[in-house]
């Protein structure tokens, strides 16, 4: 299971998002807020970042 | 007659001014939205007049009449000259004018239209209250509910239901409480308080059959240390009164015998006559179905509160009010399953539970893939100050997060915010049993749970 | 003579039997070392019978009788016959031996040593006691703190600490409180209402000076609405007593007279003559200096709880006594810094606190960074039926997490559970606005703050 707190897991829930696929760069990897909206960002961009 | 046919058009038009349909309108209209609200006797609907406020007014009174009984064991030197129920309803309707005449000026201060009548469904966009026809591009209807009763039984005279109960000028000598659901067992918890011999009897095999197996024992027992009789699982024949009270027969042909009867079987929908069939729009035993994102399936017409099938609770319908008016406004509002949503029964003990039951996380995930672990509140310094006793409960899916937590004991109740912030964000034992709770307080039993599920109990 | 030096040996050597101590031998245990526990006088420390339980003890009595005077206001009728302090003490005594009772079987149950007597440091792995000598690999240092005094201010005749208060047979006609942080403004708040005509002394510019200044604010104008007295801003220059009772005079040369005088400025950590600065221990002002995991930089020895700079709390203590036996256990616990430990004080009105102030917060984070939002329990049904006033504060970063929850208001302390999750998981409003909060309920207060916060407030 991704590290994360549980508010940011369920953020991602909300947002559609699987948490394997986040890197984490909080403390020890922990998945923090931003990292999540980066990924959406990143997704909506175009970037590849969703297989 | 332009100004005039203009105030009669709206954004959105609420028929039914309680919990479910204030909160739209006031969400609402924040939203930017114009909103008429219809309301034909007074905002505030049942949960402020005959529900929720005025009842746990009542408890209140019965804890301090408790608390009176039994100080002189906390070294509190008391003399009980017993209830004075004129005094206690002053105090009642006191808090309730108090928030009547504030919800009424906070609903006028943000421009919400309030039209006083009985309204009336006609097509998908018109609401007809006393002969002129209302518009609204959207509908929500929230006509909340009324305390049923079984069929064959009558309500009148010694044979009442929560509405009555709630302006009675007097104490009875003794009572029987039909139903013992959440508003029976409550009302027989503040009739013990003010001296009532209270039966409780219940068709279903238990007091409050919908919560969890182990809050169930324990309130069960908890009543019979109180001297709260019931009878469980025998349903309920017949009633008989004269002047000298009501004589109850179960089907058994067992008979009970008190000075008045409270009906509380559970709260009908409000929906006959009021132009929704014709609307095209389905009822079933007479609630309104919806999808789950609470439209009706027909034109822009939406529906909340204790009309949509689900727990009748007055937050549910505030959150159903706020998700409604989000979503017309194109917000995507998250749901809020039923589940979820957490539930307080106020009763002394007091019961606190959000999520799956032991049961019915079972049901959901399958026997094995359930973990439940149990804190009794004997451990805890708090409570044995309090002098009260009772659990608290996690359920957790095997390796997975929290999906349940129920609570039973004096105030515990408020407990409910912390269990549902940890339902609701699904988060592990671990998450929480890494945070420590503040000593000496009650909240530290959802700590010690936690832990304990965490498989590192801290006292125990 | 093998196996009794087998005996003297363990994996970890805890001095101290208090909140930190007993905590980290029962997390030592769980995770499978041989513990040691060291304890001159009672297990359970000061909380345990000095401190915490009792506290609240006295505290619920003083709710009881607080009870009492107003109960009429509800329609219960009572006569207060007046306080039975015979009768209290034997309750709280009740309560503080029956966790006695169960902690010290809990401690044997698990298999930790108990050795009896004072014990001194010697070297980096071992501690005498009594002519023994005791080794560990790992010691912990646990030894907790006293109550202090200020230069010149003997204590003594009717200059009394929290430790003679709470053993007290009588009820003083008056008293001075020195010191209005947590536990002068507790003892203020039990007296007063027990019937005692109470003053507090602080020397700083207001009572609980460490709170948010809303939270001051409240607390001021609820203690002067109960007639507790007090005195701010100027210091304490000494006192007089003789067989009246006692005189305290200020720098500014005001007296004030009483019946006797609390010392409640503070309590300084237990660490002299026991051997840790000859071990080349670090002491600041008394405290032993650890690095952030609680290490002491010297060998394998860790120090806990109230010697260790900080806030001093109960919960602080078993906290850090899980994390340093998880530590020596090689898990890597989470660090929870000391701003995100929930606080109570169970003065009444209780204050609930975690996280930063608003002033905390903008020297952090900048003066233009931060966001507040204050609710006031006035809005809020359960608080006016409970006939409670107070606010629930959110501090948040601007367009980030809540960072600090602040709460008055009779039984607020139990809302601390919610708020600490809230600020330890650093979740947005948002999050927990989209969660309805019961109704009703004093945690209603949580979910308005937070909608308001998010831009969305309720009833409001
Ligand atoms: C005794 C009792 C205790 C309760 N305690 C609690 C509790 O502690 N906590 C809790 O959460 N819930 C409690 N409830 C339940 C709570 O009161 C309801 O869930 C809540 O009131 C439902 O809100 P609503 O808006 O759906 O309906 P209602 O509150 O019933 O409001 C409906 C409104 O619509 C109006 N109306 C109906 N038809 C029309 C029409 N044709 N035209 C115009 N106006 C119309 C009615 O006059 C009423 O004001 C309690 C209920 C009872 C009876
Ligand atoms: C009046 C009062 C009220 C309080 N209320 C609260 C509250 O409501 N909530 C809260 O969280 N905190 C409260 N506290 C604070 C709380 O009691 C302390 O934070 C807590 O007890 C600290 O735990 P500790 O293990 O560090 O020290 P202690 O509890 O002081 O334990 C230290 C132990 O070490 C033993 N010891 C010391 N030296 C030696 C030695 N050389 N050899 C052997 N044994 C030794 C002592 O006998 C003692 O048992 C209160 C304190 C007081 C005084």
């Amino acid at each position: 299971r991704p590290r994360s707190t549980p508010p940011v897991r369920k953020l991602a829930r909300d947002l559609g998002i699987d948490l394997q696929m986040v890197t984490g760069t909080g403390p020890a990897g922990l998945i923090t807020r931003a990292d999540v909206q980066n990924f959406v960002d990143a997704a909506a961009a175009g970037t590849p970042a969703v297989p | 007659m332009a100004d005039q046919a203009t105030a009669q058009e709206f954004d959105i038009l609420v028929l039914g001014g309680g919990s479910g349909g204030y909160a739209t309108a006031l969400r609402a209209v924040q939203l930017g939205f114009t909103v008429g609200l219809i309301e034909k006797a007074k905002l505030g609907g049942t949960c402020l007049h005959n529900g929720c406020i005025p009842t746990k007014a009542l408890l209140h009174s019965a804890e301090l009449a408790d608390h009176a009984r039994d100080s002189g064991k906390y070294g509190v030197n008391v003399t009980f000259d017993g209830i004075d129920m004129s005094a206690v309803n002053a105090y009642k309707d006191g808090i309730v004018a108090g928030k009547y005449k504030g919800l009424q000026g906070l609903i006028k201060s943000k421009g919400i239209t309030v039209i006083e009548g009985e309204g009336k469904l006609q097509g998908n966009n018109t609401i007809v209250v006393n002969g002129t026809a209302y518009t609204g591009k959207n509908i929500v209807l929230a006509t909340g509910s009324y305390s049923r009763s079984l069929p064959g039984l009558e309500i009148g005279g010694k044979v009442i239901t929560s509405d009555e109960a709630l302006v009675m000028d007097y104490i009875p000598k003794s009572a029987i409480v039909l139903g013992g659901g959440v508003i029976g067992v409550e009302f027989a918890s503040v009739w013990k308080s003010f001296g009532v011999d209270v039966t409780i009897i219940e068709g279903l095999p238990s007091l409050v059959p919908n919560e969890d197996a182990s809050i169930v024992k324990n309130l069960e027992r908890a009543f019979k240390k109180r001297g709260i009789k019931f009878s469980t699982g025998i349903f309920f024949q017949g009633v008989e009164q004269d002047e000298n009270g009501v004589k109850v027969t179960l089907v058994d042909g067992k008979t009970f015998e008190a000075e008045l009867l409270l009906v509380a079987v559970g709260r009908g929908p409000v929906t006959a006559n009021l132009g929704y069939e014709e609307a095209g729009i389905t009822l079933d035993r007479g609630f309104v179905i919806t999808n789950e994102r609470l439209h009706t399936g027909v034109g822009n017409i939406y529906a909340v509160g204790d009309i949509v099938p689900g727990v009748q609770l007055a937050h549910r319908g505030y959150q159903q009010g706020i998700f409604v008016a989000e979503e017309i406004a194109g917000l995507n509002p998250t749901i809020v399953e039923d589940v979820n949503i957490p539930k307080v029964t106020f009763c002394e003990p007091e019961i606190a539970t959000v999520g799956y039951t032991e049961k019915g996380a079972k049901e959901k995930f399958g026997d094995d893939q359930v973990e439940t672990q149990e804190y009794n509140l004997a451990g805890n310094g708090k409570s044995s100050i309090l002098g009260t006793g009772g659990i608290v409960k996690v359920v957790r899916q095997k390796d997975g997060p929290v999906v349940g937590i129920h609570m039973i004991g004096s105030r515990m109740g408020e407990q409910i915010g912390e269990a549902q912030l940890i339902v609701n964000w699904e988060a592990y034992p671990e998450d929480v049993a890494q945070l420590v709770h503040a000593h000496p307080t009650q909240n530290e039993t959802l700590g010690e749970a936690h832990l304990a599920l965490a498989g590192k109990p801290l006292h125990g």
